[in-house]
């Protein structure tokens, strides 16, 4: 099932050109693997995607207006006064929030839940905010960079969970500099803005 | 009503005592004019050679 | 024509019964007052346009015109308050029409300050934009705050329909050094909107074929 | 709706420095200000109102600062968009939030200082009310001031909000002066209502729309 097809994409930042009439299309229970430099676009490519971002010429179609979204951007958004429960607190309700809860188990986190998030490290920050995406129930993961900072036994747990949302028909894109172990379509954007 | 007010230039200047308020309004506002002028034009230079300079290398 | 209208006005026209001859300072003050609420206006309209047509040309002419409206209400309020020392005996007042006249000074410092602190121009363009229509509310304040306090300054002494309560001989300098100075005001907007649409296009071929 | 309002006040009740911070700053003015004049020479009640409409500028405009920075800041305006599509009511609701748990306590402190100052007990009501009503244009005003100026420090934010907030205070002068000569409060403050009703309704409109500008 299509989920999304992009269309002749062009965007442009002071007159500077990102990329340039870019088409791909998005599919339910296929992987989208998003290459390139640093600066190449991937996240601006990403946040067209998803509608936050507007092109500067092509369209967007959406095939599906109640499509689930679950979104990682380049912000964590945790709030990092708040302790890791009270986040997840905040933002799930009822079944999601064991999911959740299970996931800081699973992630390893159990142990600082009640401490302020500002005092966790990176990766832990990080650990925090994928699990806002993974405990939601979605149809569409996007993520950017979802494995920076994530030491090996956690990028395993990621992989996995991906490669299991991807047999249930989700659809993922994500950007990475890593090769995620996951069957994916890769698409380049080349080493830098042409 | 084209007779001027003033009958000499040292009138002109004082202005019965409020010369120095009007003079030194006139100066002041045209010397902004002309200064905003003077920096538009510099403006516009600047544009036009760093267009030109880009032109050129590429 | 400004010239004209100075001269005239500062050479010729006889003195005022009550102000002396300070009041020669109406041929800036007035005119340098009304251009400065009539560019707002311009502005507010160009940001409509381009909120609402998405126009990148009005945003252009926003940002020129600002520092020209920042100018000129300087000049505005600078002269008023010169003119108030030997007529009010203060240089200035907590009068509503001066107020709003500096806060017309502050919109146009602020929208100059909002565009210039962005990295991403057509963001600024936008926000700029939306803060012009709000300020633009001001205008109509600065109006009535004349009918809603009372106040020093003088009502408006020109009217458009018919009676004015100021003798020809000081209307018609006044009159052309409005038209003067809105003149020198347009050509300087030119020039400056020039420079910066060729600084804002200057990858477009248009530009290089022009340079 | 509700969900909202009570995440907000969850985050505010927790970033301690955000709501008490502000109530401090008008404590302190409020006390600062007598003791820094010889009281004797001043008759202080006629003018000690125009210090509190101007502490309560000041505070107004600290409880307001930042008021969106953190959510812009950490993403979750991003997040929020993907799910709403529009921030009417996340900012309808965060200044409904504000004006609850700062403005409302702003304006008791107020009004409890004007009492103290020789101003009638029963008119202590009337000017409680008018503080929670400028308050609620105040924060209005300024939380756009905030959005336009996202991160970009409090200069640009007291550049374009001031201009806006200077007819609240003046309206508010009024408002006062009509208390203290008991002459046509009641058309003063419906006013006020009216005009409260009106900003509250259409600013977070414009300020939604500032803020798509900015995850843009």
């Amino acid at each position: 099932m299509k989920l999304f097809s992009v269309q002749n994409i062009t965007y442009s930042i002071n007159e500077n050109k990102l990329f340039h009439n870019l088409s791909f299309e998005i599919n339910s229970g296929e992987g989208l693997h998003i290459k390139g430099g640093n600066g190449s676009g991937k996240s601006t490519l990403l946040r067209i995607i998803l509608g936050i971002t507007s092109p500067s010429k092509g369209l967007i179609q959406s095939y599906d207006q109640d499509l689930k979204i679950s979104y990682l951007g380049h912000k964590n958004a945790i709030k990092n006064y708040l302790t890791p429960i009270e986040n997840l607190e905040l933002l799930f309700s009822g079944d999601d929030l064991n999911v959740a809860f299970e996931w800081l188990n699973k992630f390893g986190l159990s142990h600082v839940q009640d401490e302020l998030t500002a005092s966790l490290s990176f990766g832990q920050q990080k650990k925090l905010a994928l699990i806002r995406v993974l405990a939601q129930s979605s149809d569409l993961l996007i993520l950017d960079e979802p494995f920076v900072g994530l030491d090996q036994a956690t990028a395993d747990q990621l992989n996995s969970f991906l490669a299991q949302k991807i047999s249930q028909n989700a659809g993922l894109i994500l950007t990475s500099h890593i090769t995620p172990m996951i069957d994916c379509a890769v698409l380049d954007l080349g080493a830098k803005n042409a | 009503m084209f007779n001027s007010e003033f009958k000499n230039l040292n009138e002109l200047l004082e202005m019965g005592g409020h010369g120095i308020y009007v003079w030194s309004v006139y100066l002041i506002g045209i010397s902004i004019i002309a200064i905003s002028f003077l920096v538009a034009k510099k403006r516009i230079k600047a544009v036009q050679r760093k267009i030109k300079f880009k032109n050129a290398s590429s | 024509m400004l010239l004209l209208g100075w001269i005239w006005g500062l050479l010729f026209a006889p003195q005022d019964a009550v102000q002396g001859n300070s009041y020669r300072i109406i041929f800036l003050h007035v005119p340098s007052v009304i251009f400065a609420e009539l560019i707002y206006f311009f502005m507010a309209v160009c940001a409509l346009m381009h909120l609402v047509w998405r126009v990148k040309l009005a945003a252009y002419l926003i940002k020129s015109a600002a520092p020209i409206g920042a100018m000129i209400t300087f000049i505005g309020l600078f002269s008023g308050s010169i003119w108030g020392i030997p007529t009010w005996g203060t240089w200035w007042q907590w009068d509503a029409r001066i107020t709003s006249t500096l806060i017309l000074f502050i919109m146009y410092l602020g929208v100059l300050t909002l565009h210039g602190s962005f990295s991403n121009l057509e963001k600024a363009d936008r926000l700029m934009s939306i803060l012009v229509i709000i300020g633009v509310v001001n205008i109509p304040i600065i109006k009535k705050s004349v009918d809603w306090w009372s106040t020093l300054h003088q009502p408006a002494s020109i009217s458009v329909s018919g009676s004015s309560s100021i003798d020809p001989s000081m209307l018609y300098p006044l009159l052309i050094s409005i038209i003067g100075l809105g003149f020198t005001l347009i050509s300087l907007g030119i020039l400056s909107s020039r420079s910066y649409i060729l600084s804002r296009e200057k990858n477009k071929k248009w530009v290089l074929m022009h340079v | 709706m509700l969900s909202f309002i009570k995440a907000e006040s969850f985050k505010l009740s927790k970033k301690l420095k955000s709501w008490l911070g502000p109530l401090l700053v008008m404590v302190l003015v409020l006390i600062a200000f007598p003791l820094s004049i010889d009281i004797s020479q001043y008759d202080l009640d006629k003018f000690y109102f125009s210090i509190i409409i101007v502490s309560l500028l000041m505070t107004a405009f600290v409880a307001t600062e930042g008021m969106f920075e953190e959510d812009f800041e950490d993403g979750s305006l991003e997040q929020e968009f993907l799910k709403e599509k529009d921030f009417y009511k996340l900012v309808i609701s965060k200044i409904f939030v504000y004006v609850c748990l700062i403005g409302i306590p702003i304006a008791f402190i107020g009004a409890l200082f004007s009492f103290a100052n020789g101003v009638a007990v029963d008119s202590f009501g009337k000017v409680f009310l008018l503080l929670i009503l400028s308050n609620l244009l105040l924060f209005n005003l300024f939380a756009f001031g905030n959005a336009l100026s996202i991160n970009k420090g409090a200069m640009l934010g007291v550049l374009s909000s001031l201009p806006l907030a200077l007819p609240v205070i003046i309206l508010l002068g009024r408002a006062i002066r009509s208390i203290q000569y008991e002459d046509g409060f009641f058309a003063v403050t419906t006013l006020m209502v009216g005009i409260g009703l009106m900003v509250s309704a259409i600013m977070p409109l414009i300020i939604s729309v500032a803020l798509k500008t900015h995850i843009d």
